[in-house]
């Protein structure tokens, strides 16, 4: 695979109610992406976007942004997942060699739309729908419980996850308010509410008002537009069983088969030791337990010994993570921001120590049914 | 970058007003069932990865794909949606190509699936969700919400198109008998199509021309159908596409302009196109694509096309705008045979979307049927011998366009 | 500078949906009419599936409809579950008072598992692995909700 | 004409599938809010009270928006020159809608418009004088606001478009 530059971004700040407009909202990251590069709405040759119609109500939900987005007379489409599924798609036309300059923005306010029962639309309505069992909330207490009961990991461990996340949540400036807590203890997060027994209230991302918007170009054009690009050097995306009963909810199959395919095409042999940092799209503590040990960065199981601070061995989330803030299908995007900041060494008050190589991830349906996996590199 | 890429195979489920006999992931395996019957060398556990993609207002599920994972053989394998409204099947094909045309490694073969099971939702509310959003500001400057009810109802009907028809009747003089022998014409052709929905071999243009207008200048009898369906296409490389089937079919260009919004501007404010049979964005997006194909001169170059017309004035105003015919001369076309199926440049030899819509397929079955065509496998197979044959995308709020151009041989250029 | 003035309108209209649930599907419904569960096996692994399947996932082999019915019984293990105290439906989300303890149980002769309720059980009683037994409704309609939920057995 | 008859012309090749049962489900768009930043409608709706009218224009491509947009989506830029227009414009476009009056359940014939206001560049709905014979509707028909009796600063200040008499016989009014 070529390599892909990424050569600007743009996140705006995530709000529980934003006191925004969406048009406004999406314009300000594009636009704001475009200034930081320093290009004009002219260079962008193709758009993708990536919301969702139910989390907008809106159907056909980029129709009228295209305004906004900048994508007037330039090659536009939408990916309905998350937003690191639109920045693949994105780069799958940059190395078609059909485009120049690739806009990627992503993101959604849920602050619009009634959450929980939005995501039961993503279940079976001829099985599981009628009776609701199934939804995003009871999928994360199975996942957990499962996670726990085949590995023996207890509560506290799941916790101190929540814990890390909420506390360099509050070293990053774009974080969501309510997510940030710098003297978060683990009594705290196992006090709070239930959310789906055993997971908690404060184990839990919560779904929050935001937009990201990201630039992509080729190798030879990225070069022209910034000093400091960062490249894509491999992908892996993937898809397991849809029915929880069918599938083996202690592991994520699907992102070690992502993984393997990302880890092949950039020649990745031993991730913990190659890779210096890592940011995860986990949509509660215990899936970033799950999630880093299908990427093979510990044995299963063990996730929880792996020092994931920022000054830790390998950090994971040095950003917040989804805790810190899940704008519906902007978060995986935001993570590969977050991952970009790292390696040009612009992650301000959580910076990572000599960031070279990084892992950043998104994910989409039910206990991360569907995982997308990038490797980015620094240097020139 | 890139390579090149082929259509090997494409394959559709029965069209009907109510697949009551299949639930949406049944629905869409029998179209990928039929797909793969064509490469008999090839089976579902060679596919690497896919592409899918409908519109989901209309029947209730958010992203079914997660859902119907195992009934399209997508179990632990890479799979990403695409959904962009009308032109959701151009644009789940365009995605196809770029999917094999990125090289990425391990992934060569993709199947790209459209669908829709409109007979599970209702079709007027899901298109008055499209413009809702835009609408309910208005509310904030001064309109009530009874007359914004008013106005959902009036737009709900047909929405944007019944603006455009008559934009473009006024440009280019033509009468509704000259709509009505369009509609003849396709719903003669989908006679002969086995997945067809409305097949009517006998239909006259009297006949249409005695249903009432559902708004005018549209009458009940000109419009497209609201059908169940589903499309699949398999893309592949050069390589693996000459071992599966007789005739691979190159993607040469595609094409995906975007414009601004026609009839209703967003965020309150006016709308962009102020003729919106103007079309600048299908113009843009044949220009692209014409462009990565090397095609100079449509008109002689293109030897069928496959256009995305649920209404039959659009059917006329794209294959000017595209460059296929000289401005306001496309009815003459019709009259005089040269788009029939035996005729010069055959259209929409299927009986096209205004003889069977399910919205998230149509856009895919446009380039799907152009390049069974080229293949020589049709199910309406028109007589003369196609090399190049284009496939086009219409949705949006006329805003939104899709486009293909596909060949026997390859002339994409790689750099 | 002038006041931002950012306006959040509320939605009208509601679309109402009615999903096929195709043949296979139907089967079961039809069984639970009567108070019973069928599930069909891949002619490949021999798996058996509730909910009944035209496709196998893990061989891909489609399963003919006409063949490979399996009648199962009324009973299951408890694989897993949850305990929420939200309640979904299409329109809201919202808190009750008394938990909800979800089950995810395995039919017997089954190899996959569904997801209903238990019921007349305190959380700290249950246990993975524990034997249940399904509870009708008294008056079945052929849908999901026919199954109340399951006890111990 | 009856409904019989369209049926019978409308026949097609049919065929029957097995039913099976559905199960229902909804979409409450009711529970969905949609935000909108219409700080930039203010001063329009302002004017409106006075019974003038203004544009938006982008100092970048010159383009006036009627009623103003947030963002030019041409330049990537927020437009930000007001300018005032005429109460003359034009039929950009239309169609006819026939729907039953929800009281008589008769058929009504309704015109709606798309109107470019003179010196704008962008077009939106209105509805035209009820006098108006909706058989006399024409593409390019000129036009012009008729004000309620009160205006209130909302877009319902504009009643409806009234057509514009024009008696000079050197201005041919295309009609076609």
């Amino acid at each position: 695979m070529q390599k892909v530059g990424i050569v600007g971004y743009y996140q705006v700040k995530l709000y529980s109610d934003a006191n925004y407009g969406r048009y406004e909202m999406i314009f300000e990251a594009v636009r704001g992406a475009l200034d930081k590069a320093g290009l004009k709405k002219k260079d962008i040759t193709t758009v993708i976007s990536c919301t969702n119609d139910y989390y907008d109500g809106r159907t056909i939900s980029n129709a009228f942004a295209v305004e906004s987005g900048g994508a007037y007379l330039a090659d536009e489409s939408k990916v309905e997942m998350d937003g690191a599924h639109a920045l693949l798609y994105g780069m799958m036309r940059i190395l078609s060699g059909n485009h120049k300059l690739a806009v990627i923005w992503a993101g959604s306010m849920a602050s619009c739309f009634p959450y929980h029962s939005t995501r039961l639309f993503e279940t079976d309505p001829t099985w599981e729908r009628p009776t609701a069992y199934v939804n995003d909330i009871s999928a994360l207490g199975f996942q957990m419980r499962a996670y726990m009961e085949k590995y023996g990991v207890n509560a506290e461990e799941i916790a101190e996850i929540a814990v890390k996340n909420r506390k360099n949540a509050s070293k990053n400036p774009l974080a969501l308010k309510e997510a940030q807590n710098p003297n978060l203890t683990v009594e705290d997060v196992l006090n709070s509410e239930i959310y789906a027994d055993p997971v908690r209230e404060l184990m839990v991302a919560q779904p929050c008002d935001g937009i990201a918007a990201l630039l992509l170009a080729p190798e030879k054009q990225a070069l022209k537009i910034t000093d400091k690009p960062v490249w894509i050097t491999g992908v892996g995306y993937n898809q397991e069983a849809y029915y929880l009963g069918d599938r083996n909810l202690a592991e994520s199959k699907s992102m070690e088969l992502a993984s393997k395919m990302a880890y092949k095409t950039a020649e990745i042999k031993d991730p913990l030791k190659e890779i210096d940092v890592a940011e995860i799209f986990e949509s509660a503590a215990h899936e970033e337990l799950i999630l880093k040990e299908a990427l093979g960065l510990t044995d299963k199981g063990k996730g929880p010994s792996l020092n994931s601070e920022i000054n830790g061995e390998f950090p994971i989330n040095p950003s917040g993570g989804a805790i810190g803030g899940n704008p519906p299908c902007g978060t995986g995007l935001i993570r590969i921001i977050e991952a970009t900041k790292q390696i040009r060494g612009e992650a301000n008050g959580y910076q990572v120590k000599d960031v070279n190589k990084a892992i950043a991830s998104g994910q989409i349906g039910m206990c991360a049914q569907n995982n997308i996996i990038y490797i980015l590199e620094g240097g020139n | 970058m890139g390579r090149q890429v082929c259509i090997a195979s494409a394959g559709f489920s029965e069209h009907a007003s109510k697949r009551s006999d299949v639930s949406m992931p049944e629905l869409v395996s029998e179209a990928i069932e039929d797909c793969l019957k064509k490469v008999p060398s090839m089976s579902i556990n060679d596919i690497d990865a896919f592409v899918n993609g409908n519109m989901p207002a209309f029947e209730g599920v958010n992203i079914p794909e997660l859902w119907m994972t195992d009934w399209m053989g997508a179990r632990n394998k890479p799979l990403m949606r695409i959904t962009t409204g009308g032109t959701t099947g151009g644009s789940v094909a365009i995605g196809g190509y770029y999917t094999v045309a990125a090289e990425l490694p391990g992934i060569d073969t993709i199947l790209a699936i459209g669908f829709e099971q409109q007979s599970q939702g209702d079709t007027s509310t899901g298109l008055a969700s499209v413009a809702y959003g835009e609408i309910s500001v208005l509310n904030s400057l001064g309109i009530t919400y009874d007359q914004l009810t008013q106005l959902l109802s009036a737009g709900a009907a047909i929405g944007v198109a019944s603006y455009q028809a008559t934009n473009y009747m006024r440009r280019s003089k033509i009468t509704e008998e000259d709509l009505a022998r369009v509609v003849v014409q396709n719903r003669h052709n989908a006679a002969k199509t086995w997945w067809a929905h409305l097949k009517m071999p006998d239909l006259t243009i009297a006949d249409v021309l005695e249903t009432p207008y559902i708004s005018y200048p549209l009458r009940y009898g000109m419009v497209c159908p609201a059908s169940d369906g589903a499309c699949a296409m398999l893309f592949t490389t050069e390589q693996k596409a000459k071992d599966l089937c007789d005739i691979p079919v190159y993607v040469n260009g595609v094409g995906s302009v975007a414009n601004e919004t026609g009839v209703l501007g967003y965020n309150g404010s006016g709308a962009g196109q102020l003729d919106t049979s103007e079309q600048l964005g299908a113009m843009k997006s044949a220009e692209l694509a014409f462009g990565q194909a090397g095609i100079s001169f449509p008109r002689k170059e293109i030897d069928y096309a496959e256009v995305y017309s649920p209404f039959p004035n659009q059917e006329l105003m794209w294959i000017e705008r595209l460059g296929l015919f000289e401005e306001n001369t496309a009815s003459e076309m019709y009259e005089t045979g040269v788009t029939a199926l035996n005729g010069e440049l055959p259209i929409n030899c299927s009986g096209g979307v205004n003889s069977t819509n399910a919205i998230g397929a149509s856009a895919m079955e446009r380039p799907a049927v152009a390049a069974l065509q080229i293949m020589g496998k049709a199910s309406n197979q028109v007589p003369k011998t196609v090399h190049t044959a284009i496939g086009h995308g219409w949705g949006g709020v006329i805003n939104l366009i899709t486009m293909m151009v596909m060949s026997d041989k390859p002339t994409r250029k790689i750099n | 500078m002038t006041e931002k003035i950012v306006v959040a309108n509320k939605g009208l209209i509601k679309a109402d949906f009615a999903f096929w649930v195709g043949r296979y599907m139907d089967k079961l419904f039809d069984a639970f009419e009567n108070k019973k569960i069928v599930g069909n096996k891949c002619p490949k692994c021999g798996d058996v599936f509730v909910p009944p399947r035209k496709i196998c996932g893990k061989c891909n082999v489609t399963i003919p409809f006409d063949q490979n019915w399996v009648n199962l019984p009324n009973t299951g293990i408890l694989k897993n579950y949850t305990i929420t105290y939200y309640k979904i439906n299409d329109r809201t989300s919202r808190k009750v008072k008394k938990p909800q303890i979800i089950g995810m149980v395995q039919i017997d002769g089954s190899n996959t598992s569904i997801i209903y309720r238990l019921l007349d059980m305190e959380p700290e009683e249950v246990k993975v692995g524990m034997k249940l037994k399904i509870i009708w409704e008294e008056k079945p309609k052929g849908d999901p909700s026919d199954i109340k939920g399951f006890v111990k057995f | 004409m009856s409904k019989r008859t369209l049926r019978k012309s409308m026949e097609y090749i049919k065929k029957d599938y097995v039913r099976t049962r559905t199960m229902p489900g909804s979409w409450y768009l009711s529970s969905y809010k949609y935000k909108f930043n219409i700080t930039h409608f203010k001063p329009f709706l302002d004017k409106l009270k006075e019974r003038k009218l203004v544009g938006l224009q982008c100092s970048s491509c010159n383009r006036v928006f009627f009623p103003p947009r947030i963002i030019c989506g041409k330049c990537m830029v927020k437009p930000d020159r007001w300018v005032d227009l005429r109460e003359t414009g034009r039929v950009a476009t239309f169609t006819i809608t026939y729907l039953k009056d929800p009281e008589t359940g008769e058929v009504v014939e309704r015109p709606i418009v798309l109107v470019q206001q003179d010196g704008s560049d962008t077009t939106f709905t209105a509805e035209l004088n009820p006098d108006i014979d909706y058989r006399d509707t024409y593409i390019g028909m000129p036009i012009k606001v008729h004000w309620v009796e009160s205006p209130t600063g909302g877009l319902m200040d504009i009643l409806f478009y009234d057509l514009v008499e024009d008696d000079s016989k050197d201005l041919e009014l295309r009609k076609d």
